[in-house]
């Protein structure tokens, strides 16, 4: 059944875009977690514990 | 000092200046007249439905106008920051908005008017006997133009690449003005025209709509 | 010059904040102006001057502590006169229209004749009919103070007043300041370094980093609020 | 941090038993057949876009109010998260729309309200990148998110009044108007599966963003000493 297809393809896009988002989600936090110990290592003295 | 003389008084300076340079109207009567040009180039003039896709066309230009025509709106108020005198002078910051919003209408409704003629026999629309109906689209699409570029040129002053940025923010907001002056217009000039009261309905709504959220709104726009 | 006719106003900084993102303007700031003190604030480029005039004139809301008013009716926005680097005019107006245009604005009875005596006074009669921007920097500072007279405020607030002044303009500068404190007006005036115009303060604060660091009142010399070799 | 763990799997968990009940559970319907099958997925995600910028509209305003930044973090994750999800609806749409009417798009007041929104949330978010002083970005992020929200109704209005020719077919004309009793309990579980999915995405940028902003503070002590 030829619309069959279409539904797959408009789920698959769907979760496609959830997933995309999430993962863009997940790199930025990892940058940032990336960058708080960078500043942690330079600035050991006076940084609050997080 | 009350909110409309205030208003009245802001609104005074903002034209005297703006007819002794003259710069804005100007250059907006020039963009919309190349704008309506080139549309007009984009099908057979002779096409006998024109007047059903002319009047589209004509609103479209006005919104590009009007997106770019409501740039130096704010900007002209950073240039020795006399926007803070204003705000320092003026009771209400709402008057500050009421004369920029007053002086932008009446610069969009010269320009449309202007364009009239020249729309007409480029698209050959007749508007004969439909004057009064067409001034009243005019006047409302205007206001609710200038009502949400005001506010929004606020805001895009405060922003990089706001020259770009305005345009963005303002044209989807003006979707529903662009629906409703279209379908109003084309039945104001179609072969039987009559006036779509709906239509100036749904106008005024909008223009109140944002109206009252630029008076409840609009003293955090300009604050520091 | 007009007497300052309603009561002098004096202003109260309360433990004032101002924040841009995590940089902080002004940082705990307290401090109290008695009305009809003419204070001279010193202090570094961005040690939170500029920023404390534009709290006090309402123009910038603080982020957290409080700024009030005495001798002003109830939440009544007490109209300062702010004269601040830029001159707040409108270069395409004539000096006159600037001027009536704001007179206007404030509701100023008669305002004709207030705005031809002003222009006397800061000696733009003659150059009243010609547009701002062809101004000199004296000249602007000039319908700035013009502008900032015309609502006849009690008080006064500048912004390094007397910078870009030619000494021909800061002695008239000095002597119109002199008028004004000696009328009542509260003056708050923020200033580079030790100058001519700096003697006529009957107080003088030093601010560093967004706070105040010496106090005339509270024991300091001019001298050492001045000159303050701060760290 | 177990807490979002938990969250987030509920959520996928959810979002695929919803899948399975709109192919398996529900009812074939009959002149569509099996194409109307996605309208459990399209119209539920757009239910939850609308749920998300309907909880950033709330969160601009409290923001204007209040000026407590967690509000300015809960404003701009909403309106991620609903850009997501309006996303997905835009590209749904057409996707089903082809098959079903043989256009990819119709003048329809809901899709085409849905496109407006997407667009002015998409400015919403070009807007923060223009803006680099966090207070002034927050405030008029949060006004112009104000202005775009109340536009829509309107937008909707417009579109209804003037362009919607041909009447929805009844399963689009209102969702439970035309629905069987298995169909409603199938739309009505995948409505709620994509709404978790909106709260776990939300609580995911929101941590992103307030992180963001210790960041900034811990920059500023570095600078600082």
């Amino acid at each position: 059944m030829k619309n069959l297809d279409s539904i797959f393809w408009a789920y698959i896009l769907g979760w496609a875009i959830f997933f995309g988002f999430y993962l863009s989600i997940a790199k930025r936090s990892n940058d940032l977690r990336a960058e708080v110990d960078r500043l942690k290592k330079s600035a050991p003295g006076n940084s609050r514990e997080k | 000092m009350g909110l409309l003389s205030n208003a009245a008084a802001l609104l005074g300076k903002e034209v005297r200046t703006e007819f002794r340079s003259r710069e804005l109207l100007s250059t907006t009567i020039v963009f919309v007249l190349i704008v309506v040009v080139l549309f007009s180039f984009t099908f057979d003039p002779t096409a006998n439905e024109s007047h059903r896709f002319g009047p589209g066309l004509l609103w479209l230009a006005f919104l590009f106008a009007a997106s770019l025509m409501l740039q130096p709106c704010f900007l002209r108020e950073q240039v020795n920051d006399t926007l803070s005198a204003l705000r320092l002078a003026v009771s209400d910051p709402f008057a500050i908005f009421l004369a920029k919003i007053g002086a932008n209408t009446l610069f969009l409704l010269l320009t449309e008017l202007l364009m009239l003629p020249v729309f007409a026999a480029l698209f050959n629309v007749s508007f004969r006997g439909q004057v009064s109906g067409i001034l009243l689209t005019f006047f409302l699409g205007s206001l609710g133009i200038s009502v949400a570029g005001t506010a929004l040129a606020a805001i895009s002053a405060q922003a990089r690449m706001r020259e770009l940025l305005l345009p963005l923010l303002l044209l989807p907001l003006l979707a529903p003005i662009l629906v409703a002056s279209t379908e109003v217009t084309v039945s104001l000039m179609g072969p039987e025209p009559f006036m779509q009261w709906k239509g100036i309905g749904f106008l005024a709504v909008f223009d109140v709509v944002f109206l009252t959220a630029l008076w409840l709104f609009g003293e955090y726009l300009l604050e520091e | 010059m007009a007497a300052a006719a309603e009561p002098s106003i004096g202003l109260r900084f309360e433990k004032v904040d101002k924040r841009y993102g995590a940089v902080y303007a002004l940082r705990n700031l307290t401090l109290a102006i008695a009305p009809g003190e003419c204070v001279a604030l010193a202090g570094r480029n961005g040690s939170g001057k500029t920023t404390l005039l534009r709290i006090a004139s309402c123009l910038t809301r603080p982020t957290r502590g409080t700024l009030s008013f005495s001798g002003v009716t109830e939440n009544q926005n007490p109209r300062a006169g702010f004269v601040a680097h830029a001159a707040m005019v409108y270069d395409e107006l004539t000096a006159e229209e600037n001027l009536l245009f704001f007179a206007k604005l404030l509701g100023v009875a008669d305002r004709r004749r207030l705005v031809h005596e002003l222009l006397c006074e800061v000696g733009l009669a003659e150059r009243k009919d010609s547009l701002v921007r062809t101004f000199s920097r004296g000249m602007r500072q000039r319908v700035a103070i013009a502008r900032a007279l015309l609502a006849n405020p009690s008080l006064l607030l500048f912004d390094e007043p007397a910078t870009g002044l030619d000494p021909e303009a800061t002695s008239w500068l000095t002597g119109q300041l002199r008028e004004l404190r000696d009328s009542g007006c509260t003056i708050v005036m923020s200033l580079h370094g030790e100058s001519q115009v700096a003697r006529l303060a009957t107080r003088a604060v030093r601010l560093d980093a967004g706070s105040v660091v010496a106090d005339t009142r509270s024991g300091a010399t001019f001298q050492s609020v001045f000159t303050f070799a701060g760290a | 941090m177990a807490k979002r763990v938990l969250l987030g799997a509920a959520a996928v968990l959810l979002v695929i038993a919803a899948a399975y009940a709109s192919f398996f559970v529900a009812p074939e319907e009959r002149t569509m057949g099996a194409l109307q099958r996605i309208f459990y997925f399209h119209v539920s995600c757009a239910w939850a876009g609308l749920t998300a910028f309907s909880i950033g509209f709330l969160a601009n305003l409290v923001y204007v109010w209040k000026r407590k930044e967690k509000y300015d973090w809960l404003g701009v994750s909403c309106a991620e998260v609903g850009v997501a999800f309006t996303t997905v609806v835009l590209i749904s749409g057409p996707i089903w729309a082809k098959p079903a009417w043989g256009i990819y798009w119709t003048w329809d007041a809901r899709l085409t309200s849905t496109f407006i929104l997407w667009l002015l949330y998409i400015s919403y978010l070009l807007l923060r990148t223009l803006i680099e002083e966090p207070d002034r970005r927050a405030l008029l992020s949060a006004l112009f998110g104000i202005f775009a929200f109340i536009d829509v109704p309107i937008v909707f209005g417009a579109i209804r009044w003037w362009r919607t020719q041909h009447p929805a077919p009844v399963i689009m004309g209102g969702p439970n108007s035309g629905l069987a009793p298995g169909m409603r309990g199938t739309f009505f579980f995948a409505v709620f599966a994509m709404h978790i999915l909106m709260w776990f995405l939300i609580a995911e940028r929101y941590s992103l963003e307030k992180m963001r902003n210790d960041v900034e503070l811990l920059r500023q002590e570095a600078e600082a000493t």
